[in-house]
């Protein structure tokens, strides 16, 4: 980080009047190859839920579908070519999407270790121990 | 870092002379509704906190009211749990989130670190459009049946049961968010993009550290608020399920939805006080910051760690004991940053030349405040001991110690130190003396006495309590008037200041950050020209010998 | 040090298009500040879509059986049809922000006129697919009235989160439709160049954006379920 | 109605009546004396340096250390090592607190707006009081019939949250008999504050009394009967027999009363009507009062029933 920002500082100090933005602009070759990639991602993935893999389709599924994701972020969005902090934002916005989730999930997929009760849901919250229904 | 080294003074632009200042540059009610200066949107957000401030104020002071005897005082039960619900949203969504964030945060930041003004200007303006549209629709509840769920709107109480105005509360917070994010989205590339010459991240007054890694809480978790209530709205008004037990969704994971945001929103409330209260310490003593790195990393680390404990509101939720054990631990981690901040404030005093000017004084009621406020988290954090304490007033007190023991005071002590710079005035130091002092014993007097509550087992949020706990509730509402008094007092100082008070020198406290080196009030651009920095904004002992900028 | 101001007026006489604001010292530091400030904008998009990715995630582990059975209720071929528009409109928008970016203002009037079309596509098939849900009763929660499901409890909170992603998500899309409107307007008066583009390449971020969570919704709520 | 009472015998804390309460105090006092010095440490140095570095004078040198790599690791990983201890101290109750010995007593609860009902093995429901066997364990297993409860007893030191669409439990195992507090600790709505119970720790063999006492003494008339219960089934949580309006009608001279409900309808109160309110309370409403009234089904049993409409008729 220090090495960085301090590069930052220095360029932003001795700017020289009129320093222009140059885009970047990349040879039509790699749109059009990537375009082509994702339509063949996408068959993939289609063709790939027809056959049944039990409890891997879910991340069979997930794996193509970063793939397809990486190749719009690294070349559609850019980001192979931007500045390094872009990506940064956005890898750690998918790392807090996982601790979300993840933390989450150690919660709600580990009910009832204790009490294997906690793990079971009353079908009917109003008379959760079937004590009305015979009656009714 | 080798620019540390380099030691040198800050080359200060004349205070602007022949410019005129950024209050009396445009005049009329329209130049401030259009104006896109950070200083200008800075002083309309303060206005607009101060009143919140006011108005969740009375809702305490009448929630207090009501508690002095067991049952009926003034107010029915449905009146009480409006009472609170709106003390705790107007506080926590109207006052504490944008308090120093919005109103100091927008003010400072671009002078400090020598820019003209925030990154996006007009989006800064917008949000705080977005701001007032929001808690518009949120007071607009006031009229059109209140809200009773308590400000954590747990379903399926408020999507179900509550016949109050729900929908209109969670609305407005709803956009107070995105107000809230493009606040947190400017900061973050003013520091990135628009730092002066020289001004390397190390050189930053720890203010600005504090606030960028407040920042990134708001940009990070304040979406999933969003989501959090727009999911409540909808199952509200169409009972989608997903929340709602009746339907096979599980109560439970809302609780993890909103402490998800809401427990970082802790520390969108609690960072910026730290980064204030690094600045007045500083300051106040004229010594350079003891750990200066410690306390801006432990700032971020905050920032991050809190992301991992949201849990620890929900103990005794019904979650699963894993994630408990989980959540626990990773709280007792949390505290370490926030502990090292106390100490490296407590050794800046060692070997300085202190001055108990009003700031310095609510800088120091903090710094008592919040240390019981952090220590008493302790308590909360064990499991076990949650088990007791839980949902009780020790929970009331202890997050009371941190969020106006700690940010509440610590956005008055910032008040009182920038409000020179803000508004060009003097204010009375007597009346602001008084202020932190009737404070101090107020607070405590309040709020000191529901750990007593809390422990003997007093639940919180009850209208009607068991007789044996009077004599404590009563002792904390008589607190509360004093309280009120001193905050009161405090604002009638600044107030005063605006018709009596002297006027401001640019510098009136010695201190060294950019700041303090432009005029007072600062001029529209800030600056006559872009400073060039060449040393930290707490080089005490060197600026000192050279004494220009007394 | 006044060399920042110095290029501040020098650019700003120099074209009437082309505005480094007043606060910024060079374009270059314009033109990334913008780009930062939209990828963390994108974040707060990542995170807001989270929330949900987060219930399916959850309710799917609880409710595997009435996931699995409620998913072959939605089209695959449409939603197959909607991945492909996608990705065809990320294309051209990746194109047109290419072609502002070697001012050619036709090609980008083209470019952005096609990202549209596909994007008003996307929305009419996701229009019939809805309107079949709601005529067959596969509404979430307390609507849910189709018959023969064996779990329609869980089938009930499958598409509530259904509804609820791919609501939001149009709405994405609408309000993507509104900023490519804006900035073929913008183009149309002439307002980009090489020099100045950030518009368009903020919008075609955002686009792409909308377009990577699509990527995501397809195989989970279609395919795997 | 009589609000129960909690037992404070120490400064601090409730009186320890259950096996848990001695762990979860020793978490609570090794958090009270860390806290108490570490308080102690940072404002008695806070107090000590700003009296000893006041300004002076404006020309005052400061001190330029500006960091001490030893010390700052020392107050990073001391506090650090106390409070792993800390959790671990925690974890330990929090453990035993969370799984039932296998030979525990079972009893049922449900928590409703805004009342507990305690369901015992044999079927007997009581409203609002739960009797326990001193010196056994008992587990509760909980479910709520509509918003979010928690069920909360300080002076055992256990609180678990109700949840409806879920089942929670706690177990305890109570030292000292005599009555204490159970409270509701999640907001719940109007009443919530009022949502308490009394817990009667009983010796065995009174325990196995009071459970045959539940259904009232037989020999009873029904109006003496009808009494006891409106109390027992807390029908006066809600319904008062003195005028006063509260979370329902009043029961003062209801019987003949011609109500009008909330659409609008008539009816003079008679046998059915009151037995319907009983059994399927959102029926009719009464015009002004929230429909929160739970269904006593199950819980009552037809003579009991007649026994209140008996009482009903002598509230005058």
């Amino acid at each position: 980080m220090a090495t960085h920002s301090d590069t930052h500082a220095d360029v932003h100090g001795h700017a020289h009047g009129g320093a222009d933005h140059v885009p970047h602009v990349l040879p039509l070759k790699i749109y059009i190859s990537t375009w082509i990639a994702l339509m063949v991602f996408t068959v993939i993935t289609v063709a790939v839920s027809y056959v049944d893999f039990g409890d891997f389709n879910l991340w069979i599924a997930m794996l193509i579908a970063t793939c397809k994701a990486s190749l719009v972020a690294l070349l559609f969005m850019h980001l192979r070519w931007d500045e390094r902090f872009n990506s940064i934002i956005l890898v750690s916005s998918l790392i807090f999407l996982g601790i979300f989730i993840g933390f989450t999930m150690s919660d709600t997929d580990n009910r009832g270790r204790a009490e294997p009760i906690e793990h079971d849901r009353p079908l009917d919250i109003k008379d959760p121990f079937g004590l009305q229904s015979p009656q009714q | 870092m080798s620019q540390t080294a380099t030691v040198d003074h800050v080359v200060a632009p004349d205070s602007g002379k022949g410019a005129v200042d950024y209050i009396r540059n445009g005049k009329g009610i329209v130049s401030w509704l259009t104006t896109i200066d950070h200083k200008r949107i800075g002083l309309m957000y303060l206005g607009s906190v101060v009143l919140a401030f006011l108005v969740g104020g009375l809702f305490a002071l009448a929630v207090r009211l009501e508690l002095l005897t067991p049952s009926r005082t003034i107010m029915s039960a449905a009146g009480y749990n409006q009472a609170y619900t709106l003390h705790g949203a107007v506080m926590v969504f109207l006052f504490i989130i944008p308090s120093i964030p919005a109103s100091l945060g927008n003010f400072l930041i671009p002078i400090m670190v020598g820019a003209k003004d925030v990154a996006f200007p007009k989006l800064n303006l917008f949000s705080l459009y977005i701001f007032w549209i929001g808690a518009l629709i949120t007071l607009s509840s006031l009229v059109l049946g209140g809200i009773d769920t308590g400000w954590t709107f747990y379903v399926p109480y408020s999507s179900r049961v509550s016949t109050t105005a729900v929908v209109n509360v969670t609305l407005g917070a709803f956009i107070m968010g995105f107000s809230s994010i493009l606040t947190g989205l400017n900061f973050i590339v003013t520091m990135h993009k628009l730092r002066a010459p020289g001004m390397s991240w190390y050189r930053m007054p720890l203010l600005c550290w504090a606030l960028y890694a407040t920042s990134l809480v708001q940009i990070v978790a304040t979406p999933v608020l969003g989501i959090t209530l727009l999911l409540l709205i909808f199952e509200r008004a169409f009972q989608i399920g997903i929340f709602d037990p009746a339907l096979g969704g599980d109560p439970v994971l809302f609780q993890h939805f909103f402490w998800f945001y809401s427990h970082p929103a802790v520390y969108i409330m609690i960072l910026p006080g730290f980064g204030i209260i690094s600045e007045l310490i500083a300051v106040h003593s004229r010594r350079k910051v003891f750990g200066y790195k410690a306390i801006a990393f432990s700032s971020v680390a905050i920032a991050l760690i809190g992301f991992l404990v949201w849990g620890h509101h929900m103990f005794v939720s019904g979650q699963s004991e894993l994630a408990g054990t989980i959540f626990s631990f990773l709280t007792f981690i949390v505290a370490i940053p926030s502990g090292i901040k106390v100490f490296n404030w407590t050794s800046t005093l060692w070997g300085g030349s202190i001055k108990l000017d009003t700031p310095m004084l609510y800088a120091l009621v903090f710094l008592i405040l919040f240390t019981i406020g952090g220590l008493t988290g302790v308590f909360l954090g064990m499991l076990g001991v949650d088990l007791h304490l839980h949902d009780t007033y020790f929970v009331v007190a202890h997050f009371h110690y941190v969020m106006v023991g700690g940010t509440a005071v610590a956005f008055f002590g910032g008040l009182f130190h920038w409000w020179p710079k803000m508004t060009g005035k003097m204010y009375s130091e007597k009346g602001g003396a008084v202020s932190a002092i009737l404070v101090f014993i107020g607070f405590n007097m309040t709020f000191f006495t529901q750990f007593f509550l809390g422990s003997r087992g007093m639940p919180r949020r009850y209208y009607n309590y068991l007789d044996q706990f009077q004599p404590l509730h009563a002792f904390s509402t008589v607190g509360s008037w004093v309280l009120g008094a001193g905050f009161a007092l405090g604002i009638v100082t600044l107030l005063v200041s605006l018709k009596n008070g002297k006027q401001a020198p640019a510098n009136p406290w010695g201190g060294l950050s950019l700041e303090w080196q432009t005029a007072s009030p600062p001029i529209t651009e800030n600056f006559e020209s872009t400073p060039v920095v060449t040393h930290g904004a707490y080089d005490y002992p060197l600026a000192q010998g050279q004494k220009e900028h007394a | 040090m006044s060399s920042s101001a110095e290029a501040h007026v020098a650019n700003g006489e120099k074209s009437p298009q082309f505005h480094v604001a007043h606060h910024f010292p060079t374009a270059d530091i314009q033109f990334n500040s913008g780009k930062m400030g939209i990828w963390l904008f994108l974040v707060t998009e990542i995170l807001l879509f989270g929330g949900m990715f987060c219930s399916f995630a959850i309710f799917r582990s609880w409710y595997l059986g009435g996931f699995v059975e409620a998913h072959h209720h939605l089209d695959r071929v449409m939603g197959g049809i909607n991945t492909i528009v996608l990705i065809c409109s990320s294309l051209t928008m990746a194109l047109a922000v290419r072609a502002a970016q070697t001012t050619n203002k036709k090609a980008v009037t083209v470019l952005l006129g096609l990202t549209l079309a596909f994007a008003a596509t996307f929305l009419v098939i996701k229009y019939f697919e809805y309107s079949h849900k709601f005529h067959d009763g596969l509404l979430p929660g307390i609507h849910f009235t189709a018959t023969g499901f064996q779990e329609p409890r869980e089938a009930g909170i499958f598409f509530a989160i259904y509804f609820m992603m791919t609501g939001i998500h149009g709405f994405h899309v609408l309000a993507g439709m509104g900023l490519i409107t804006w900035i073929l307007i913008r183009n149309l008066k002439g307002q980009f160049s090489s020099r100045y583009y950030a518009p368009v390449e903020g919008v075609g971020l955002y686009w792409h954006l909308v377009d990577l969570i699509w990527i995501y919704l397809f195989p989970l709520l279609y395919l795997v379920g | 109605m009589n609000k129960p009472h909690i037992n404070i015998d120490s400064f601090w804390l409730p009186r320890q009546s259950s096996t848990l309460a001695e762990k979860v105090d020793f978490g609570y006092y090794a958090a009270y004396w860390t806290g108490i010095v570490f308080f102690l440490l940072i404002t008695g140095a806070t107090v000590y340096l700003v009296l000893k570095y006041r300004r002076r004078t404006e020309k005052d040198k400061t001190s330029p250390i500006a960091h001490n790599t030893a010390l700052e690791v020392t107050w990073s990983l001391i506090p650090l090592v106390i409070l792993i201890w800390l959790f671990f101290v925690g974890l330990r109750s929090y453990v035993y607190a969370s799984v039932a010995p296998a030979e525990s007593y079972e009893i049922k609860v449900t928590g409703e707006m805004y009342l507990w009902t305690f369901i015992y093995p044999d079927g007997t429901a009581v409203v609002n009081e739960l009797a326990v066997p001193k010196g056994r364990p008992v587990k509760l297993i909980m479910s709520s019939k509509d918003v979010l409860h928690s069920l909360y007893i300080p002076e055992f030191r256990v609180k678990q949250d109700v949840v409806p669409g879920l089942y929670t439990t706690i177990w305890f195992n109570a030292t000292n008999a005599g009555d204490t507090a159970l409270l509701c600790t999640e907001y719940c709505g109007s009443g919530h504050s009022d949502m308490l119970a009394t817990v009667k720790v009983l010796e065995e063999s009174d325990f196995e009394k009071w459970i045959e006492q539940q259904s009232g003494p037989s020999d009873l008339p029904p109006e003496e009967l009808g009494k006891l219960l409106y109390a027992k089934k807390s029908c006066a949580t809600c319904h008062s027999v003195d005028g006063s309006p509260m979370q329902g009608p009043t029961f003062k001279g209801i019987f003949g009363r011609n109500e009008e409900f909330s659409d609008g309808s008539r009816v003079a109160v008679d046998e059915n009507y009151i037995r319907e309110s009983i059994l399927n309370p959102q029926a009719k409403v009464v015009k002004g009062f929230p429909a929160v009234m739970p269904t006593f089904r199950g819980l009552l049993k037809d003579r009991e029933i007649d026994a209140l409409i008996a009482y009903l008729k002598t509230v005058k």
